[in-house]
């Protein structure tokens, strides 16, 4: 099994999420982040001075998956994230090495 | 019409009206105090709560308990109602502002787990029934009417004692009322989930906003001044010393919440509602550093008080209005027998053996009313939210809707 | 002077300038209001767009506005401008609460896309120009002047209905005006980014804060007592009959849209303002129980009218200042017709179908004044934000700097 | 007492209460307007020190303060006091709103950093002592006493200028009073912990809430009508004018800001305050449009001021009340002595040196006064937070709760 | 070592805690979440429109543990979060190649 | 390529994202979220009850590099996050399998 990451531009979510929909996907873990990279921050202006925005609001997915699913998550959230402008984010693999339900116990990829 | 009564007259429909307006912007204050001390969950409850009994008071008081209070009725052309320039009319929405408090007071106690049409039904019925009823003892058609002997409780006192039941602005009628007739509402309903843990262990609820706690007690204090000075009830009545004696009290409860408290928020903005309501009912008759002792004192039963309802007692009341409204509306009715008299610099003419029966007859009143109502209403149509509703919060489960939709609909959305 | 003339004096300007500074505080409402209705993003541009247009409201009807509308100008020394202690001065002040209200009432409708300079130059030229000339013919210097008989619409009306047009308190010519100027840019300018996706299919936008929009309904009905009382203009010409319709009005409003949707917040607290903008036009002339109904009805008015607007019409009228100002308004114009009548109670004196015709003038008008100036804004200068702007929010793209700064620049620091 | 003596007393009674109770409101547009200014960890600290200053300074000009600048003392009974339906005692009650400012206006500056009770104990020390001496020589019983020669001011003004210093409603009595008293406040404090870096680099500190900022402004814009409005201190007093150059200076302020800062939120906020302090001195005898002038040129200094103290000069004042009360109340005074004159269609009676030397005055004997009382307190008893307590926050250091309990108590708790 | 993030119902959080404390865990960090899953959101209403709600409010836990005490703090998250209700939540178990305390520099499982 | 995670005191951000930047890491995700170790919790007091705050703000660091860069990451966020004083934080390694840019498509250490 494994983890997707990704890294998105907020107003994208639910495009995301309605194609993850689409491939079956049932479960999604979200968080509120900023991000730091290439896309450059703003500056604000309050009384005169200016406030540096460094870091700009994005939204992290979390997608745990079996190994099959992996590619085809990726590709569905490529596409449907991409503005093709900077800051569109960033997806991360990585390895789960158990997966537990609580509400059944079920375990590894009956529990996803 | 001669200028003079012309003036007289405007004058002293502006009077009440400027007082009913004071009041009616409490009702904001009351309002944003619950949404500030309840739970983000419960904040929208709060607002329409508050809006609600507004405005089925009105409509009750209207047609039923102004008529009860004062025997004016107002199902008659509107031209007859322009009497003296619609004075009654003004007269009556100062008095409603009165008697909407009473829903209003009992809404921040049984805040987070009362259901809504229950709690609107109940408030309905104090203030078309209940309220008016000892109104008319106090301030209304019974109060020096001699042909009503049977029930006149101000001719009784003032029979005995010298003096009746002096009650200038409502510690007692308004306030005490309220929150007595809020305790057995709170005790029915039980505490909120999770407040108090096995054993009767203690578990504070945080409290959303400290903020708009805060705006709400400033509403509150503001149009305060329009509760006491305006119940002269006529512009040539006004008193300088209602208004002095009404700052000096608040002031009283802010130092006394400050120093006993280390500063605390909550109850520094609660001690100065506390200074507030222990002055109304002798804020004509004290010196104004007697005024600034009753608060104080006012203040100190609060914060006391307070700490034993939630610690000991493990009476869950969400904003302490027991002790706040009730217990130190209590108080007020007693302190004005007491800095009222010459004695303490005060203009005289009031008895403290009459305040004292007088604000204890309110205490039984509202008990034994509250009761009932309270009793009936939960066996019948039942008083608390369902577990679950509870849990959603008041919000959800009541309105569809919490405080910030765009929060919890979208993420993180720019 | 004597005594009593200078007591007079003294109270009217009083009287006016209390009036004046309830209803300026309205505009904080009107601020309020709109930021909790708006998303997050949007919240400093709903402040600073109220307060910019109250500020050249305030120089244009100075200069322009009130000269054409009652034919008096201040460029005169200071010292002639006390007549009457300067009541001419703080009436204007009066006034032009009425009128600043129209950018006000326009904001609400054209929230989060409108560019921020070419929306207050078509609230200059209302306030300066198109409103005062309406006002003009309803109350002001052609209200009644048989010398210029030629547009004397009062005349006509009266000549012909046998009452003129009755609007005490501008239902008509302030809220309906708004509401009704309102409509053309809320089309030209077109839904907000995601409003309706393919097919027209709604994706409601949700509003960022209860406890704001709450907060500004709160103000605005507090002040409006000051909108319909102080309309009176003087201070022996108050009602207390006034205050209570207004009153009445708006609990009918709250109590109808409070059962009509479940205790839904927002049209709760918006039917409280459909009351009231529903009750000015005949506030001095109803029955209490008429002002109810008329209130009722006004915020029947708005729930359905909001929805149908919308869902079926699919027009993104943020705060829904169409439904709410334009269409209660002129309900409000008619009302007074019906509900003024001796038949229900009313005080009479006036014409239903004055009433009507009045009412649909301003429809008519505002319609033609605002398509004109709207279309000819939005094809010269441009009228809308681009739309990288419009997703940034106003905030950012007009000011530079979003609501709650601290959030935005650090994260998560204590 | 015949009726229309009776009818004027009521009516001084009831003017100066509202007066009193609108600038009381102000108070809490003090608090609001810092809570919006500073940091979230900061913000119960504001509301407690607004509450906890008013409080003390009641006392302390009660028992102190008012009978050096008048010569009065209520240590008499009640019965006494009630002369003329009390109103001394509202006379009292609107003084104190004024000297209350005082301490209010120097919160804002030492924001975020200062210990709580030095904090409390230097506006005592203020309002019970420093500035009642100032009012008595300005307004109150050495300002017109012959047998005071000595230290009548007000009599030397008059006698080589011609007229004495003019300050109908205290730009110079009270606002830079306030002001240039922070000054000293502010530099013995120092900056708060990063706000200037390595060499004086200057790193903006956000603040936490423009919606809050915003109300506080709101809340004071319009409590300042009646600031300035009563300031006529009797009803038949009133003066329109004095309505409507508030009204013109506020907007003169707005327009201003807006313009010199690309609608910046902060400074268009306070732009309108800086317009209502220019004012306060001479809007009695301006032309509205004088006024509008003042206003603008007092929002102008504000923008300009406050930029070279934050970047120039390194003086981290949180909310900008030196060049904001401070020297935009002595452009008030002063533009009192231009504006006021019959030359830019003022009143006249004023005299342009005269108000130059008593606005320059209160500077020399705010900045002593305010350089002692500080030093003083900084040597004695420490008037700054420890370097751990700032980085807290003043919320949990002097009150042990965060603004929002709920929030950092429960994680995510539905 | 190993990382087990869970994430569950928001009110259970302080039951989680004290169980996990119990059994010695020392250290969790926690964030706010939002999860999309086979529960089913709920429809809000406001001014006569539906708003569907979709993503609800969750916490997620993160708790390093040395390998031997991964079954343990399974275990206890699984009790201690359990309602048997629909959405209770998930546990996903990952490799931690490293960990360091910042404060001291330790590494490895002295570091936890 | 590696995930290197560190939850440090919130107020050290600017210090640590300047110290990256400074060896040439280009892009952080940063989330808000609340610890709970050895650094003690505080108590509040409201109205006389007390609040005990176990949970204290932490700031979370996500960052993504590839394997050579690691230790100089681990070393930089130590020396510039750490105050010496408990709850300072912890930094965690783990191993990542694939990185996508989704502006690009770009996979693996190009899409870092
Ligand atoms: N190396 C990295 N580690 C962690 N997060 C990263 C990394 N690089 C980028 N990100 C995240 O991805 C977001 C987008 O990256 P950015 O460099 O701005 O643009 P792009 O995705 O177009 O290359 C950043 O805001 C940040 O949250
Ligand atoms: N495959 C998944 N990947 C990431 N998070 C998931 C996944 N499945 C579920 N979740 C998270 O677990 C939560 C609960 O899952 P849900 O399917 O609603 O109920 P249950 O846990 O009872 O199966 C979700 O809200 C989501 O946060
Ligand atoms: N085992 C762990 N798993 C997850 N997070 C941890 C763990 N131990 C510590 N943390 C995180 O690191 C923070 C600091 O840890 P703490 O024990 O308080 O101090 P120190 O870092 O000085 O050892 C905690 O607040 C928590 O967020």
């Amino acid at each position: 099994m494994k983890k997707i990451e990704a890294v998105i531009k907020p107003f994208k979510l639910d495009e995301v999420k309605d194609a993850l929909n689409e491939i079956g996907i049932q479960g999604i873990t979200v968080s509120e982040v900023k991000g730091f990279g290439r896309q450059k921050g703003h500056t604000e202006l309050y009384r005169g001075a200016e406030y540096v925005v460094d870091f700009l609001p994005k939204v992290k997915l979390e997608i745990i998956v079996g190994d099959a699913l992996v590619p085809q998550v990726i590709e569905t959230v490529e596409k449907s994230a991409k503005t093709g402008r900077i800051g569109d984010g960033k997806i991360f693999v990585t390895e789960v090495l158990e997966v537990v339900r609580i509400r059944t116990g079920e375990r590894g990829e009956a529990a996803i | 019409m001669d200028q003079i009564t012309s003036l007289k007259q405007s004058g002293d429909v502006l009077f009440m009206m400027l007082g009913a307006v004071m009041i009616f912007a409490m009702h904001a204050g009351f309002a944003f105090l619950e949404l500030g001390t309840v739970r983000k969950k419960n904040q929208v409850n709060a607002l329409v709560k508050i809006l609600s009994d507004w405005a089925v008071s009105t409509v009750v008081y209207f047609l039923v308990g102004f008529p009860i209070a004062y025997g004016i009725s107002f199902l008659r052309p509107a031209a007859e109602l322009m009497r003296l320039q619609g004075f009654d009319l003004v007269h009556f929405f100062f008095l409603l502002t009165f008697a909407a408090c009473i829903p209003a007071i009992i809404s921040g106690g049984i805040a987070e787990r009362a259901r809504f049409w229950p709690q609107v039904l109940a408030g309905g019925i104090f203030v078309g029934l209940a309220y008016p009823f000892f109104e008319s003892l106090i301030w209304g058609r019974f109060s020096a009417n001699e042909s009503h002997q049977a029930i006149c409780v101000q001719g009784w006192l003032s029979g005995i004692f010298g003096c009746g039941f002096h009650d200038y602005a409502g510690s007692v009628v308004v306030h005490s009322m309220g929150g007595w007739l809020a305790l057995p509402a709170i005790l029915i309903l039980g505490p909120r989930l999770g407040r108090y843990g096995a054993g009767g262990k203690s578990y504070p609820i945080p409290i959303s906003s400290i903020p708009f706690l805060s705006l709400g007690s400033w509403i509150l204090a503001i149009g305060w001044f329009g509760f006491n000075v305006m119940s002269a009830q006529s512009l040539t009545g006004i008193s300088g010393l209602v208004a002095l004696n009404s700052l000096m009290a608040m002031v009283g409860g802010i130092l006394v919440a400050l120093i006993m408290t280390k500063a605390d928020p909550g109850f520094v903005h609660n001690g100065a509602l506390a200074g507030l309501i222990a002055i109304c009912a002798g804020s004509d008759i004290m010196h104004p550093l007697g005024a600034l002792v009753t608060g104080g004192v006012g203040a100190a039963i609060f914060v006391k008080g307070f700490t034993i309802e939630q610690e000991i007692l493990k009476i869950d009341d969400v904003l302490g209005v027991w002790p706040l409204h009730g217990v130190t509306g209590t108080w007020g009715g007693i302190a004005a027998g007491i800095f009222g008299s010459r004695f303490f610099g005060g203009m005289g003419g009031v008895s403290f053996v009459s305040q004292l029966a007088g604000s204890l007859m309110a205490v039984v009143y509202a008990l034994a009313v509250g009761g009932i109502v309270y009793f009936i209403i939960n066996k019948t149509i039942g008083f608390r939210l369902s577990e679950e509703q509870e849990m959603r919060g008041a919000d959800l489960a009541i309105h569809s809707i919490d405080a910030y939709p765009e929060e919890s609909v979208h993420v993180g959305q720019v």
